[in-house]
């Protein structure tokens, strides 16, 4: 056989930071050869210089939605998996959650925006439950993908062994849920940050949403575009920090 | 092997319907402690759902007798008290080699540390010396096979049911396998019922061989094998071996003619 | 005729605050003028001044003076060539028998506001009436009145034509207290009409054309309010009339105000336009001053006469 | 068994969504129950009756939202489930493309749309094409992932029998690696169809006179909680039925199951 | 089989080495037209790596010879010269079992229809009459096999491969399958080497069976099978077959001991 071409070459991160500089230099020559205005497309060099001055505003910015999303990407993970639980403890309530969850899932979470802002107020607490209720419907569906994955063979063996249903849960059924918990999870990083980001557009006391809003009035697009590369970075870190987690707690593939 | 002792198993007319399907229908059998009996039947007749309910996994039908140790009981009454391997090696693959081997101690409720330190000590006896921080994963299929099997010798319990032990492997290492177990099996002497679709497996092993019947399962037939132990390779090709073998496969085909009908295979 | 095809960017979606530009598009005005105008609405997050400076639209009703001179600053090309609301169409809210009962007592008060122009106004308020903001209790307000329905906010605030409708409706406009920012010395026009600057050169009669249809929509809106409201009804359907009724008259108020009571519609008033400027520069909002003269242009609007920009 | 089946058949895609139905009916009932015997106030949670009144006080209006709405997650989707499958088969087959562009594709999907709707319509204006191409970009990236996924998860020993039979890698492409990766696609797409109706309503945020984003902006500024509702119940139906739509066609497609032997 | 023949596949010091691993090492190897050769050998001696190299999916290493047909051949010419069935069925499951069967004949761009009609007319003759419309998840596992055989079958090819196709299947059924293999052999008389961890079937099968040696693997012992045909399941306890097996099985375990060292395994 030739060469895989689905396996990573030696050359990924390689390649991928070419591409990103590639991606910047076109960028960066466009805007330079056709002059374009920064409301139209600021030059890279322009939002990387802006990137330091604007270091204290936008690194406390990001500090603060990635507390948010930080929050609750955990909230909506643990509701997610845990509503995924009690479906897998209590089957007859999986015909009630199921289509429920699906049926919210449906509605765009920015529609229930104005609702969230409103019962939960303009503060931190209002992005949380946002982020909660985008991530926990991924999580609900990874997680319980995960429990429905475990063999009813390895069930029987340990109630064979004498074990509870909490032994086989705590023993079995999490441990075998864990690949796909954690894939969920991943895919949940990026997402939550983007819900944190929005939401703070419709309403907030501070973080990149409220900076870009604010940006947007002034019409400082350059410090738009500053904080979403902030917001590029911090999403790609999680990303990283997660997909590291799932690598050394998934050990066994 | 003291066959005037009181049966360790005793079944007599054990049904078990699932919905329409009937699964078992009036099995009796009795294991003497320190037994080894083997279990052939075509394919589902009935064997895993019996060793199920010696397991304490499901309930038989009404009018079914079930001792153990001499007393009538529930099924659900056996759960914890058979040690119980299933057909594949279901070992946990966030757990390794020792960790998977304690697993039933850990549910026991025993000190984990003990425990471990007790699995370490039979390591070498299954083969596995050095193994024992090895992941399931990094092991070759014989051993896990291995491993499946200390679990199920660590679980202390005087009956053992092997469900189809073998039934992944390869001729050659299967082979391997069936004389390990008969050594590790004659050193701690517990009572084994084997089922197996192997004919020469399951007289290279029985101290007797049960052929069930087709679906609903029954014991259609009951062999002794007087075999001397240690048995070597060069058994299989002993004339007692081999007019044996005959007999139950003569009675195995007539059972099997009926589940492979021309359509229904 | 050939119709040249232009448009114009509203701040918002359809509603009564816009209702002239549609009587004036329904009657041909603007066909009569050679204009064959589209109406886009805006939304949040959707700069006016920058799709106009652009080019992605020709004629924008934009935020206000305020995102103006915002504009002039980061060098947008674009122009102001008339204003709607010649006096701050919002106003600060506390509750009649409330602890706020008069600008001082704003000193203690649990105070919401939007921080995309309407704070500079009630910082200018503030600084006129001699009140240090710096230990305030000024928190941003979301798109919701509730809080202050539910007495966790002492003052909000409210657009004359927008929440101040719903706060009646909620608490009773005789359990409310306003404070007009006009009363206190400060004055934000809003509502501007912008266009780009290289299509004003090179179409001037265009945007005159623009501005007279625009006047005359106005007018005819005023005039006859059921059938403006049908109109709006007509675009939006999922809005309260009672409302949009109301919209209609408190907007009819507010762009008839001040210096156009007397010379019409879309007067620019410089005097008000460099006070807000003046406060925009007291808190460094704006870099330094910005040049007035040229982002303000009165030539079009000036060539109608007052009697035609004004009811009946 | 046998005489049940066809029965069974007939009505099997009637009595679902009979079922839904009943169960949103009983669900609406006891919201309103509650609403009324718990005193809550308009502000905090309408009487269902109250919002399903003003969505037939208006019936036209909500009916051309959810039509122009449907139309361009539709039309969006479509293009970004057809480039996700496209790309995703180019990037398995070209690695260095692969791996150039694929990390970009991530960060790209960390830019709040809503930040920049002025470039969406200075770029494609005001119409559907702008919304469309939204829902393209939020719906485009997971069908990519998973498609890439689901290529990878051929047994490399059918591509072998495939060899051995003289076929080329376009050959097995088509006739292996395709529908191979095709259950991991449905999973792409059903998560896909949630992102892109979120997509058409932010997208019709951006200067648009109708659509249930539309009609939401408008609700939420006017503080008007029942219309509010209305949008929200309005887009869960038009969800729902895109995330029916595509378990149907995947039941349809994927009739094997998804196991790949 | 005339032996005065010219081999249809004639390989000469044949190796194989992957990187550090070396799996064949001098395969010295003549099949003749028509003949049903077996080859069994310890776990990962390199049966696999051979079938590869014969269907042209791997190159030997510089020095080997590949003849086939006569002529010296470079491996990869033999991409869709040899009719090749792995060790699993690897059936795809979005076709049905007419779809499957003609998978090769459609990548050799026949005329579908034609292929569909000619494959209808088989079914018959592999047990699969009816279940033309059928997909894999509806079939039992032997009759995947069959599914498998028959695409095998239709790839109309002088030599064919199969590489433990009945591997996966428990003892009875596996015999079942054995019995009928030689059937459809012996109607379309086609040259077949067949790869099997079984020495029973080895037997049983061919007119040769090859004991590979282990890794790096190459031919240990060659053996004819002067047994009639067609043979009947009581064979197995002839006495020719008990001692040719004996012989085999001698073979293999000094082979097998090699691979399964105390920690190798
Ligand atoms: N939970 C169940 N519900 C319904 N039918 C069942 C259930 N468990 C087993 N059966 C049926 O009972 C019969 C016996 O099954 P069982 O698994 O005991 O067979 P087996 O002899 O172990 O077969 P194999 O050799 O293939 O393992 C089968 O026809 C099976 O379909
Ligand atoms: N692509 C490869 N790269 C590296 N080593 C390989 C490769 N293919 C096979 N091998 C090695 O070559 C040896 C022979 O493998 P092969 O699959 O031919 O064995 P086998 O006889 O078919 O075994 P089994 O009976 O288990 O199927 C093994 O040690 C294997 O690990
Ligand atoms: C943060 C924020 N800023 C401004 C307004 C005022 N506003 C902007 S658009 C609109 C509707 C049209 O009149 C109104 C009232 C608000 N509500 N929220
Ligand atoms: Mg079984
Ligand atoms: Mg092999």
């Amino acid at each position: 056989m030739t060469q895989d071409p689905m396996s990573p070459s030696p050359h990924a991160l390689a390649r991928g930071i070419f591409g990103a500089l590639a991606l910047f230099a076109v960028w960066e020559l466009a805007a330079r050869l056709f002059d374009l205005p920064s409301y139209i497309l600021p030059a890279v060099s322009e939002i990387l210089a802006r990137f330091w001055t604007a270091r204290a505003v936008l690194g406390e910015a990001a500090a603060y939605t990635l507390g948010e999303a930080l929050a609750g990407y955990l909230l909506g993970g643990a509701i997610g998996v845990g509503l995924a639980l009690a479906v897998t403890l209590v089957p007859p309530l999986r015909k009630v959650i199921v289509p429920a969850a699906t049926a919210v899932n449906s509605v765009p979470v920015v529609a229930f925006s104005p609702l969230i802002l409103l019962w939960f107020g303009m503060g931190v607490s209002s992005k949380i439950v946002m982020v909660a209720v985008a991530v926990s419907f991924t999580m609900f569906v990874s997680a319980l993908a995960g429990f429905d994955r475990v063999d009813e063979r390895s069930v029987n063996l340990m109630r064979s062994f004498g074990a509870s249903r909490a032994a086989i849960l705590w023993k079995l059924r999490l441990p075998t849920a864990l690949p796909l918990i954690l894939s969920g999870m991943r895919l949940s990083t990026v997402r939550s940050l983007i819900v944190a980001i929005v939401t703070e557009m419709l309403g907030a006391y501070g973080g990149l949403g409220w900076v870009i809003y604010q940006a947007v009035i002034v019409i400082d697009f350059v410090q738009v575009w500053a904080a979403i590369f902030v917001a590029s970075v911090a999403s790609l870190g999680f990303f990283a920090v997660v997909s590291l987690l799932e690598r050394r707690l998934v050990f066994w593939r | 092997m003291t066959p005037a002792e009181e049966p360790i198993l005793d079944l007599r007319r054990l049904s078990k319907t699932f919905g329409e399907v009937q699964a078992l229908n009036g099995v009796d059998l009795a294991v003497q402690p320190g037994e080894f009996v083997t279990v052939v039947g075509p394919s589902g007749c009935g064997k895993s759902t019996l060793f199920n309910i010696v397991a304490g996994l499901e309930e038989p039908d009404a009018g079914s007798v079930l001792r153990f140790e001499g007393q009538s009981v529930h099924a659900r009454q056996l759960l914890g008290q058979v040690s119980f391997m299933p057909q594949r090696d279901l070992l946990l693959a966030w757990r390794n080699v020792i960790d998977n081997a304690i697993l039933p101690l850990e549910i026991e409720g025993a000190n984990k540390a003990e425990a471990r330190a007790e699995a370490q000590r039979m390591l070498p006896e299954f083969g596995l010396a050095g193994f024992a921080d090895k992941y399931p994963h990094e092991l070759s299929g014989g051993m896990r096979q291995r491993v499946a099997l200390m679990r199920t010798f660590m679980f202390k319990r005087d009956l053992m049911l092997l469900d189809e032990p073998f039934g992944a492997l390869d001729a050659l290492t299967r082979t391997m396998m069936q004389r390990w177990l008969l050594d590790v099996w004659q050193k701690h002497k517990r009572t084994v019922l084997f089922i197996t679709h192997d004919v020469d497996e399951a007289i290279f092993l029985g101290d007797k061989v049960l052929v069930m019947t087709a679906r609903p399962g029954a014991i259609k037939l009951s062999r002794k094998v007087d075999l001397p132990r240690p048995r070597g390779a060069d058994l299989v090709t002993s004339p007692e071996f081999i007019s044996l073998k005959r007999e139950l496969l003569d009675a195995i085909e007539e059972e099997s003619m009926k589940t492979f009908g021309p359509a229904s295979h | 005729a050939d119709l040249e095809s232009v448009s114009l960017r509203l701040k918002w979606l359809p509603q009564a605050q816009f209702v002239g530009f549609y009587m004036a598009k329904a009657k041909g005005y603007y066909e009569d003028e050679g204009l064959d105008l589209a109406i886009n609405p805006g939304g949040p997050n959707l700069l006016t001044e920058n799709l106009v400076a652009t080019g992605a639209d020709t004629f924008g009703l934009s935020g206000g003076t305020d995102s103006v001179f915002a504009a002039i600053e980061k060098g947008l090309p674009i122009t102001c060539i008339g204003i709607s609301h010649q006096e701050t169409p919002f106003v600060f809210v506390s509750k009649a028998d409330g602890p706020v009962q008069e600008i001082a007592d704003f000193k203690d008060a649990s105070i919401t506001t939007w921080f995309t122009g309407a704070n500079y106004v009630l910082f200018g308020m503030l600084a006129a009436n001699d009140i240090d903001r710096t230990d305030m209790n000024i928190q941003p307000q979301q798109v919701s009145v509730t809080p202050f329905v539910d007495g966790q906010v002492d003052v909000v605030t409210a657009t004359r034509y927008n929440e101040y409708y719903t706060l009646m409706q909620r608490v009773g406009e005789e359990n409310l207290k306003r404070f007009v920012p006009e009363d206190f010395g400060v004055s934000f026009p809003r509502d501007t009409l912008i266009v780009g600057n290289d299509f004003a050169a090179e179409h001037p009669e265009l945007v005159q054309g623009f501005m007279r249809a625009s006047v005359k929509g106005w007018l005819d809106a005023f005039a006859d309010k059921e059938a403006a409201i049908d109109l709006i009804m007509k675009e939006a359907p999922t809005l309260e009339r009672p409302h949009q009724e109301f919209m209609l008259d408190e907007v009819e108020k507010i762009m008839l105000a001040g210096a156009a009571a007397e010379q019409g519609l879309f007067t620019i008033d410089m005097d008000a336009v460099s006070s807000a400027h003046q406060i925009l520069v007291d808190y460094d909002v704006l870099g330094g001053p910005i040049d007035l003269e040229a982002a303000f242009d009165s030539q079009f609007i000036d060539a109608i006469p007052s009697a035609e920009r004004l009811p009946e | 068994m046998a005489g049940a089946q066809p029965v069974a058949r007939r009505f099997g895609a009637v009595l679902p969504l009979l079922k839904g139905v009943v169960v949103l009916a009983a669900v609406l009932l006891a919201v309103e129950l509650l609403v009324i015997a718990f005193d809550i106030r308009p502000y905090v949670l309408p009487r269902p009756s109250a919002v399903l009144e003003a969505i037939l006080r208006t019936p036209a209006a909500y009916r051309d939202a959810m039509v122009r709405t449907g139309l361009e997650t539709l039309l969006g989707f479509g293009a970004g489930a057809l480039f996700g499958i496209w790309i995703g088969i180019a990037f398995s087959r070209l690695r260095f493309l692969r791996e150039t562009i694929f990390p970009i594709f991530i960060v790209s999907q960390t830019i709040p749309v809503i930040a920049f709707g002025a470039l969406v319509v200075m770029w494609f204006g005001n119409t559907i094409l702008a919304k469309a191409v939204i829902v393209f970009y939020l719906t485009f990236f997971p069908v990519t992932v998973n498609a890439l996924l689901g290529m990878r998860a051929v047994d490399e020993k059918q591509v072998q029998l495939l060899r051995s039979f003289g076929a080329s890698d376009r050959e097995i492409m088509r006739k292996l690696r395709f529908p191979t990766a095709l259950p991991h696609i449905f999973v792409a797409l059903r998560i896909a169809s949630a992102l892109g109706l979120a997509g058409a309503v932010v997208g019709e945020w951006f200067g648009d006179t109708t659509g249930l984003g539309v009609l939401l902006l408008q609700g939420m500024y006017a503080e008007n909680m029942v219309a509010i509702w209305a949008s929200i119940l309005c887009s869960a139906v038009l969800g729902v039925a895109f995330f029916a739509a595509i378990g149907l066609a995947e039941k349809r497609i994927v009739f094997w199951g998804g196991e790949s032997a």
